[in-house]
């Protein structure tokens, strides 16, 4: 499926310039989050096969010539737990956030020089 | 026949996503922009069932109990957060 | 049968349009409440029961009352509570209104505790 | 009519990460990542991935939003008790 593997460098692309350019700590988390929904859906659409349909046998499905109609179900799988890592992530950096800004007052990157040197 | 007029409805229908995110790109408060989120939820749970019908699958509407199930509390979230207290 | 699930569906589906364009051009931010609750509440029931009218024979009418039950149950709890959070967050009303039940509710209710 | 629906909703999608990275109002950039993961969850149904799908429905359009608003609150609780 071509577009959908069009979009999905079109979100990484989008999130990589907001993760590059944006002063704001929340917003380049934000960045983050659109590259890791562009990652998915890139992974995704590499697994899907035109015209078949989803790996779940129930009355949809012949079960004779099952492995001819179905996707390849591998993709999904990785997929699905890169969705939870990622959520944990993104809880991991907010907390770091908060942290930060308990200790300065201030949310803008270029406040935080200390690695600096 | 009747695959046409299904198919009709689904445009239809996202047309109505795409009217509901240009309210969500000009709104001046936030509330604005989450009624225009709770719109394009409702229309999202109507065009996962027209894809369950589509590709003639009974289990992908299973994704729709849980999409309906889950949904609102993102919008219960914002709407906390503005009257100050979550 | 499967012709008269098509219009129910059809009819549900311009609902749904209706009332986005009611959100995109109300004036203020309860009257897009307004059109964005009851239209698309009304719109996806009849999307959904088109659906399931028109291919009875799938066996999915158990999902779909379900489907409905939530979107009937979710649906009102989210718009009250972003309308009263709109309202105590002092957005205003349009010009064009004639009534505020919840403002004069709250002003008996500071008078009653003084 | 699938490439159609993908088409349509892409569109809609990358209008939704420019307005996320763009704008200054930080809760309007929480709301619109939402609307991306509300989207991506239709889109992954596209793609015969139901359970992707379910998957992204619950944690990337409900939680991952709720975390987002729980920081912020923190962060302006901190602003007026200063």
């Amino acid at each position: 499926m071509i577009f959908a593997l069009i979009l999905g460098f079109l979100l990484l692309i989008i999130g990589i310039y907001g993760m590059l350019t944006q002063k704001n700590l929340i917003k380049i988390i934000i960045g983050f989050s659109i590259v890791d929904t562009g990652t998915h859906i890139i992974i995704v659409s590499i697994g899907y096969i035109r015209g078949k349909t989803a790996p779940i046998i129930d009355s949809g499905v012949d079960l004779k010539n099952a492995v001819n109609a179905v996707v390849d179900p591998i993709p999904s799988a990785l997929v699905l737990t890169a969705i939870v890592i990622g959520l944990a992530v993104t809880a991991l950096m907010l907390s770091f956030v908060i942290k930060l800004y308990q200790k300065n007052k201030s949310l803008s990157i270029d406040d935080y020089q200390e690695l600096k040197w | 026949m009747a695959d046409l007029i299904y198919n009709i409805a689904a445009i239809i229908a996202l047309a109505g996503i795409v009217l509901s995110f240009v309210r969500l790109i000009l709104g001046p408060t936030a509330a604005d922009r989450a009624v225009a989120l709770d719109g394009m939820t409702i229309i999202a749970i109507s065009l996962i069932v027209f894809i369950a019908y589509y590709s003639n699958r009974v289990i992908y509407l299973d994704v729709a109990i849980v999409y309906g199930l889950i949904s609102f509390v993102g919008i219960v979230a914002v709407a906390r957060y503005l009257e100050r207290g979550i | 049968m499967e012709l008269f699930g098509a219009i129910v569906t059809l009819a549900g589906s311009i609902l749904l349009f209706l009332g986005a364009l009611g959100i995109l051009r109300m004036p203020d931010v309860y009257n897009r409440m307004q059109a964005g609750t009851k239209a698309t509440t009304l719109g996806s029931i009849l999307f959904l029961a088109g659906i399931s009218i028109g291919h009875y024979e799938c066996g999915c009418f158990g999902k779909m009352v379900i489907i409905i039950l939530f979107v009937i149950f979710t649906n009102p709890i989210s718009s009250n509570t972003l309308a009263r959070a709109a309202h105590f967050a002092g957005i205003k009303l349009t010009s064009r209104s004639v009534k505020d039940d919840l403002a004069d509710d709250d002003l008996e209710k500071k008078g009653e505790e003084k | 009519m699938i490439s159609i629906i993908i088409t349509v909703l892409g569109v809609v999608m990358i209008l939704a990460a420019f307005l996320a990275i763009r704008t200054k109002n930080l809760l309007a950039a929480i709301i619109s990542a939402g609307v991306i993961s509300l989207l991506a969850s239709v889109i992954y149904l596209m793609l015969a991935a139901p359970d992707v799908a379910m998957t992204e429905a619950a944690i990337g359009s409900g939680l991952t939003t709720i975390i987002f608003i729980f920081t912020l609150k923190k962060i302006r609780k901190g602003d007026l008790n200063d």
